[in-house]
This record gives structure tokens, sequence and C-alpha cells, in this order.
């Protein structure tokens, strides 16, 4: 019961935020709006029992990238929004079609799959530690430490890469 | 009670409303923002699917997932900041060059 | 931001802000308004305007008696407003060429340099406080309350003190005054070494001063500043050495001087001249003779017709003052100061140029104006 | 019922309360313990020795007219001082101020919960606090809070990074992230924190002022250079929610500190038989004189030091503290590993 009062809360506050993202004529609302988005999935996560990934949400989304777009909002917007010179949106029509026809699609494919069900749930994975974190942390240590690694150079080209486009030319 | 099912609309909703912001909106920071909403709605289900199957799998991945949000902002945002110093706009339809 | 009517100004300047510090700011010391534009945090440019305070003192100079008009300096730096009684004095003094008891010249080294020291006090403590140091600004005006004590003790006064009469002072010391300001000495150079305690070798003070506004001898000479900006960048110009009043080429001082003309510099030239300046009141007060306090002066003063400049060094710089007298009338024809603040002040664009906002209210406070001076 | 909702709901009221009465008490302790420093005697007029003051500027400030500058983004400019103030009060969930008590019956834990990834909450909900310092310049439509919340957000996001890797080396040193498990791990380890990881210590101290904007690192709300700082343009309760953010932030500070390098509410040298005798005072009197140590600090630091300048501020962040914990957390591992 407070499982469900909690999904449809959540749930509510998730896609009104995200349709208030979306359609936000002021770019900085929109990103306030992504963040109490994401600080509301990051609520979800933590009634499906992944705190950690939950307080990562919350860490590098809400309290990094997020800031990282406020930034640039600020940095930028500060003349012409684009939406100011022209009435209504881009391809309006193609891309609401479009995002109906995703909609449609998956809403088959969940149709389906509750029709029938997939392998029912594995047994519990055992892992030699307990606690959330502590369990996250041996999986990405053991079983995915080759894709750990690739991540942490991935950020490490990102940041180099993203100084690299953002500095001045001098 | 919360099926799977339950959290596989939710993320398909969010997944939509993201897919039409990337489509519909014009200016580049906001169509970068519907792609994050469609990154989450991905986790959403990662994270819900490990919670059904008691596996822990989803979560990694939804970490990594978040590992390369960040990369992505953070490139994307470098990107349209040296768009934005040479052609002053940060309109997604008047970036049709591939050179200048 | 979702402004309804496009603009397509002109949009390549976005990355310059031009934001206008003063006239009602913290730490412009009044009412200085500085235009600055900015790059992110780097001053590109920047512009000063005055003219907040103009009470109109030289224009309104012609109109009153000579004597009204020593009034009327004390308005000028009206934190130091007994080095610019004894200027304008000295001035009419040399026009009339009347002889002042040297009782008087040494009561006014005494009153010029407890004043200095005041004036001084009053810049620490602004100056610290911009740089962020609190505590100094009310330790600094602590000790200036014992200054502003003897002044009352002397003329009653606590800031305008009309302290100075033309050929002499109004009166004489009060009783046991002279043991009091040997006391003040006394104290005052053990609150030397706390400030310095406190800024001298602080990381994050030399990290703020040092190579902050750094201007070479030349180009502070060209820009026309002086006392300590001037001597900060290490040229040796001092009124009271150069071209001595009042009795200080009875005195014995050093004049302090900087190497490398940056705000550091200027610190602790004006640190040094507290202690020297301690050392002139200590000199004075023992050599000072006893006498008359006043010269012969005439009942209505009524200077012959000519024109005079005389320069003394107030605690800002040096302090001039041209008269014009027609000879005839009981007032001046024309009355022009040469105000030590609004000269350094113009030193500020050029100082400011590539350093941050933080140098600048940093720099505003190293040049020591005071605006009732800029601004006559 | 009683266990699940009713003791829980009391703790909060409880918990944030004191917070809000401990932050206003907390203003008047800097004013007066920097009035002392300056030979003053601070507020002395409302109550004996001033000690009514923050009733008094609390009335103050509500009565105040609440001002929204023309042409400000309305909407923004009020969810700002919200969106600052809320993070500082969440976080005093998982601050552990004491052991557990008996009370009517009960044992009754000095804390509202404890969870598995406590650390990581802290400082999680801390870095969403940035938020209402940028909305707060951006909103106000007035260049010189734009201006300082560039530079409020320039400094809490580089000094984040310092202050996460020193409590990473914490966590190494505990082996879990849960507050009242780095206390417990401190009492069966023996010795707190501060000892053996002096450089995190020193580390967490500096970043710490930096994160709650305060001397020598106050560049946000540099009045000199600023005019006031983000808040310029803001008035009455507002301004007030601000204001009661940054003092939260500092108890936040000494609180986290005091668990993560002080032993919490362990008596000093918890293992030292000798001193059982210190046992009498509880728990969470240790625990409120060590953060108020913390505090204290705070103070005598402002009272004291000039300011930073902003690019001095940025070098010494990432230059020097980020770099140091760096090298203090291999250091930990690499000591960690060797020793087991």
């Amino acid at each position: 019961m407070a499982e469900a009062i909690a999904f449809y809360v959540l749930a509510a506050c998730i896609l009104g935020f995200a349709v208030l993202v979306v359609t936000a004529k002021n770019p900085v609302h929109s990103v306030v709006f992504l963040v109490l988005d994401f600080l509301c999935v990051a609520a979800l996560y933590v009634t499906l029992g992944a705190e950690f990934v939950a307080a990562i949400q919350v860490l590098v989304y809400a309290g990094g990238i997020v800031v990282l777009y406020l930034f640039v909002v600020m940095l930028v917007n500060v003349k012409r929004p684009p939406e100011a010179f022209r009435a209504g949106g881009r391809h309006a029509t193609l891309g609401l079609a479009l995002a109906g026809a995703v909609l449609v699609e998956a809403a088959a494919i969940a149709v389906w799959s509750r029709l029938s069900p997939a392998a029912p749930a594995s047994a519990a994975q055992t892992l030699p530690v307990s606690g959330n974190t502590e369990q996250v942390g041996w999986l990405l240590y053991t079983s995915y430490l080759v894709p750990f690694e690739v991540a942490s150079m991935l950020l490490l080209v990102a940041m180099v890469g993203a100084i690299v486009l953002a500095r001045k030319e001098s | 009670m919360i099926t799977p099912t339950h959290y596989l609309l939710l993320s398909m909703a969010l997944f939509t409303i993201g897919l039409a912001g990337v489509m519909t909106r014009r200016n580049i920071i906001i169509v970068f923002m519907s792609i994050e909403l469609m990154l989450n709605a991905v986790n959403i289900n990662l994270v819900a699917y490990s919670a059904q199957v008691q596996n822990l799998v989803g979560q990694v991945f939804a970490i990594f997932v978040i590992a390369v949000a960040a990369a992505e902002a953070a490139v994307g945002l470098g990107i349209l900041l040296a768009f934005y110093r040479n052609k002053e706009t940060v309109n997604i339809d008047e970036m049709n060059l591939m050179k200048w | 931001m979702s402004s309804p009517t496009p603009q397509y100004g002109p949009m390549f300047d976005t990355d310059e802000l031009v934001i206008n510090m003063g006239p009602q700011h913290p730490s412009t010391h009044g009412v200085l308004r500085v235009v600055l534009r900015l790059d992110g945090e780097k001053v590109v440019d920047a512009d000063v305007v005055i003219g907040y305070l103009h009470r109109g003192v030289e224009k309104l100079s012609e109109s009153r008696s000579w004597t009204q008009i020593v009034l009327l300096t004390d308005r000028l730096d009206y934190v130091s407003a007994a080095t610019s009684n004894v200027g304008y004095c000295e001035t009419v003094e040399k026009l009339m060429a009347i002889e002042v008891p040297r009782r008087a010249k040494y009561l006014r080294v005494i009153l010029s340099e407890l004043q200095r020291i005041a004036s001084h006090l009053l810049w620490l403590g602004t100056h610290a406080m911009d740089t962020g140091a609190m505590t100094v600004f009310l330790y600094a005006f602590r000790e200036r309350e014992l200054i502003l004590d003897l002044f009352e003790e002397y003329c009653g006064a606590r800031l305008t003190y009309n302290s100075m009469r033309i050929g002499g002072l109004p009166q004489d010391l009060p009783p046991s005054w002279d043991r009091k300001v040997l006391e003040f000495c006394r104290i005052m150079e053990g609150k030397l070494e706390e400030y310095e305690t406190l800024l001298t070798g602080n990381r994050i003070w030399l990290a703020r001063t040092k190579g902050v506004g750094v201007i070479d001898g030349a180009e502070a000479l060209a820009l026309g500043l002086s006392g300590p900006p001037l001597r900060g960048s290490g040229v040796r110009r001092d009124v009271r050495k150069d071209e001595p009043y009042a009795a200080y080429d009875e005195m014995e001082f050093d004049v302090p001087l900087g190497v490398a003309g940056d705000t550091f510099d200027r610190y602790v030239v004006r640190m040094q001249e507290f202690r020297q300046s301690i050392r002139i009141i200590r000199q004075a007060m023992q050599g000072i003779p006893e006498g008359p306090i006043l010269g012969k002066v005439p009942r209505l003063i009524k200077p012959p017709a000519g024109e005079v400049y005389h320069a003394i060094e107030s605690p800002k710089g040096e302090l001039g003052f041209f008269i014009v007298s027609d000879g005839k009338s009981t007032s001046p024809y024309r009355f022009r100061v040469r105000p030590p603040s609004f000269c350094n002040l113009q030193a500020l664009p050029r100082l400011v140029k590539g350093h941050l906002i933080a140098d600048v209210v940093a720099l505003i406070g190293s040049l020591d104006v005071v605006l009732g001076e800029v601004d006559r | 019922m009683v266990e699940l909702v009713l003791i829980p709901l009391l703790k909060i009221i409880v918990v944030l309360n004191a917070t809000l009465l401990g932050v206003t008490y907390m203003v008047l302790l800097e004013r007066k313990v920097i009035a002392w420093a300056q030979s003053r005697l601070g507020p002395m007029r409302v109550g004996p020795y001033g000690v009514l003051q923050p009733v008094a500027d609390a009335m103050k400030l509500m009565l105040k007219e609440d001002i929204t500058p023309a042409r400000a983004d309305k909407w923004v400019f009020t969810l700002a001082p919200i969106l600052s103030m809320v993070p500082a009060l969440v976080v005093y969930a998982v601050i552990p101020f004491g052991d557990e008590v008996h009370l009517f019956g009960r044992r009754i834990s000095l804390y509202i919960t404890d969870i598995n990834v406590g650390l990581l909450y802290v400082v999680s909900v801390t870095s969403v606090g940035v938020y209402g310092i940028i909305l707060a310049g951006y909103s106000s439509n007035s260049k010189w809070p734009l201006l300082a919340s560039l530079r409020a957000s320039a400094q809490l996001i580089s000094y984040e990074i310092a202050i996460t890797l020193t409590l990473v080396s914490v966590v190494l040193m505990s082996g879990t992230l849960s507050m009242v498990g780095i206390v417990t791990s401190q009492a069966s380890q023996g010795v707190w924190y501060a000892f053996i990881q002096p450089m995190a210590f020193v580390i967490f101290f500096i970043g710490g002022l930096a994160e709650t904007n305060r001397a020598p690192f106050d560049l946000p709300e540099a009045e000199q250079e600023l005019t006031g700082g983000f808040h310029t343009e803001y008035s009455g309760m507002r301004f007030a929610l601000f204001f009661l953010a940054e003092y939260a932030n500092m108890i936040v500070v000494s609180s986290v500190a005091t668990t993560l390098f002080l032993g919490g509410w362990l008596r000093p040298f918890p293992n030292v038989e000798f001193l059982s005798f210190l046992g009498i005072v509880p728990g969470w009197c240790w625990f409120l004189l060590k953060s108020f140590i913390f505090l204290y600090l705070f103070i005598w630091v402002r009272a004291t030091l000039p300011r930073y300048r902003y690019d001095q501020l940025m070098r010494l962040g990432w230059k020097v503290l980020i770099p140091l914990a760096i090298a203090n957390l291999i250091l930990t591992a690499i000591v960690k590993v060797a020793l087991a």
C-alpha cells in the first residue's frame, strides 16, 4: 500500500516535471524542473532499495551535471533564446508523431511481455558482502572491472575534451 | 501491488516525453536536457528490474549510464560553448554546417 | 529572458559586463563611483566618476572672510582637518608675510602628526576591512578614538577642529595635555605591533597586496601622485623634508620608501610613517619652546594684492593652496586647492586595469582617498 | 505505529526546532565572540547581555517588507531561498547526535535515521544546495548578485571535490558509509580519525570554511566587493532563509566533522580505562561540545583573517587541497593494504 502510494506520487511528479522541462519557455526554468525531476527519480530508486544509485543520482546528476547545464544556460542565454524568433516548435508534427509511435511500440512490448511473462526471477544473487553500497561496489570491482575502467577512461577523455573545446583560443 | 510493468510504463512515458522534447525544441540545451530525461527513463528500468530479479547488475549498469551521461554532458556542452562563441546562437536549426 | 520582441542588436559584446561600483557601495569610501568594464572577474577598464560630494568649497571661499575659510578647510579632508587648517593658514601667512611664533610652529607639528596618525589609522582600518580583515578596523578605530579625545580636549571638536588661526593657534595647550600625548605615543607603539601581527606576516594579506597595482616611480610622478602612493614607488618626495614648513626643519625623521610600488609597499610606507610620526611628536614635545602662540596679526585680515602657492604634506599627500588676493576685499579673489586625494585618484584606472574586482577595492583603499577632498 | 511513525516524527520535530534555535543563537554567538575579539561588547540591549537578540532579529526579518525587484524572475526568485534552506535542514536526518538513551521505558536512538549510505547522503544533499545560490543570483536581475552567484557556484563545486576526497579516506578507515557505523568503528579502533587522518581533517576544515562561504573564503558574500553577494536583492523572510541556511550549513559541517574525525558522541580517549569517569557526561553532550569547538573555530577564523581573492581561492582549491587530498587518499589506501 505504502509502496503504491509512493510509486504513484513519484511517478506523477517525474512525468509532470518532465513535461515542464520540455515545455518551459525559459531554459532556466527547464533546468530547475530537471533538477526536481532527478530528485524524484532518486526517491524512486530509494523505494526500489537502490540507495547507492539514488545517492549517485543526486550527487552526479542533480549536483553535477545539471549545474553544468545551468551554467551553460546562463552563459549563452543572455541575449537571444531561439524560440523567441519563430512561433511553434521545430518539426512539431513529425516529432510528436514519432514520440507517439515509440510510445505505442513500447506499450505493445509491455503488453506482450505481460501476456507472456519472462522467465521467473532467478534465485537471488549471492555476494560475499551485504548492504547495497558494498554489493554494488563488489560487482563493480569484480565482474565489471573492465567496463568500470573503460568508463573512467571515458570520463578522463571527456574531461580533457571539454577543456580543449571550451578554452578560448589565445 | 506495483509490478515491473508499472515501472516499465513509467519509464516509457518518460522516454516519450524526452523524445518529444528532442524532436520539437529548438534550443539545443533543452534538447540535451531531454536526452538526459531519456537516459533517466532507461535507468529507471534498469533499477526496477534489478530490484525485481534480485540481481544488482542493473544498478551497476545504471551507474555506467550515469557516468556516460556525465561525459556526454561535459563534451556536449563544451562543443555547444565553442559553437556559441563562433555563431552566437543555440538554435539547433542553425547548426547545419559540417565545418566552417 | 523570454523577451517577446526579437532583438538582433550587437551580440558580440556579451563577454564584457559593465558594472557600476558606487556611489552607494560599501568600500568606495564615500560616494565615489567607478564604472567597471569586466571580462569575467577581470577589470578591462575603469572610469572614475566623481562629484557626488561637491559642495563648492573653492567658490564659497571667495565670498567668505579670510578667517572663516579655516572652517571650510576643515571640511575638505574631513578625517584630517588639522593638516588642512595648517596648510591654509600657512598659505595666508606666506601671502601676508606674518611671522609665526616658534611655539605655535611646534604645536602645529604636534597636531599635524597626531592628525597624520589618526588619518592613517582610518586608512589602515578601512583598507584592512576592504580586504576582509575586520578586526583591524575596530582596533584602528579604538586607537583613533584616543586621538580624537586629545583633539577634543585641545579644541573642543572631534572631527572638524577649526584648530588653527592665521598667525598661530587659537589657544595654548590644556594642562597636562603633553603628558597624555606622550602616553598615547607609548600606547600607539604597542598597538602598531598588534596590527602588524594581524597583517604584515599574514599569507593571505601578502597574497592580496603583493604585486597588486604596481606602478613605477616615473609613472607615478607623471600621474601626479604624491604622499605615500608616490613614496611607495620609491620616489623620495616629502614636502616636510623638501620644502620644510612649520617646525619640520628642526625635526629629525626618516622618509620611508617602498621598492616595488605595489599595494603592499604603500602599506609598509604608511606603517613606517606611524613610527616616524610618533618620533616627531616626541621630539616636538621635548623641544617645545615657551612663548606666545599667536603672532602679530592685524585685526582685519586683508592680505596685499598678489598670488601665492604653498603646499604641505597632508596624510594623503601634497596638499597645496593657491590663493589670489586683490588687496582690496576681505575675501580671496581666487581660491584653489590642490587636493592630494583628487590627484591620487586619477591613478586608479591605470592601477586596476587587468586586476580582479577584489583588487579594485584593495586599490581604492591603498590610494587612501577622501571624497570630501576629491570633490571639494 | 509508535515505533514506525510517532517516534521518528517526534525526533524530526525536536531536531528541526533545536537546529533552528541553534542557528539563531549561532548568530548571536558569532556576534558576541567577534565583539570580544574586537574589544567590543556586542549586542547588549535586548534582554540581559543581549540574549534575546535572536528573537528581535527574527521579529524584524518577519515583519520587514518582502521586496521583489522589478523584472526579476519572480518564480525562481522565491524558489531560490527555499532550495538553499531545505538541503541544509534535510542533512540533519543522518547526523548521529548521540548513542541510545532510555526514555519512558523505550530505547531511543539519538539520530533520526541511520542509513547504509549516510555519508554519501550528506554529500549529495549538500551538493544540491548550490542551486539556491545560483538561482538567487540569476533571478535577481542584477549584476552584482549574478557575479556573486557565479563565484559561489564555482567555489562550492571546487571545494566539494576536496571535501569528498577526504571523506573517502575516512571511509577507507571505517569501512562503512553509515554515520553511526563510522563512530562505532572509531570506538572499536580506539582512536579518533583526526589523529590517524590529520591531513584529511585539516583539508576538511578548510574545505568546510569554503563550502559554507565563511571567511577567509566568503567571496560570494564579500560585502566590500559585491555589496552583499548573491542575496543583495533579498529582504525580509526570504533573506532570512539564506541567512539561516548559511548557519545551518555551518552546524552541518561541524557536526559531520565531529562525527567523522572527533569520534562523534564518544568521550575523549574512549579506550583509556583510566579516563572512564568521563563517561558520566552523556554522549550527546560530548557531541555538542565538539561541534561547538568547531563553530568557535569558524568564528575565530573570521575575526582574524583577511579574505582570499577569487583566483587565489581557486588556486588553493585546485592546486593545493585537491592534490593533497588525493595524495592522502592514496597513502591511506597503501597503508591500509600493507597492514592488512
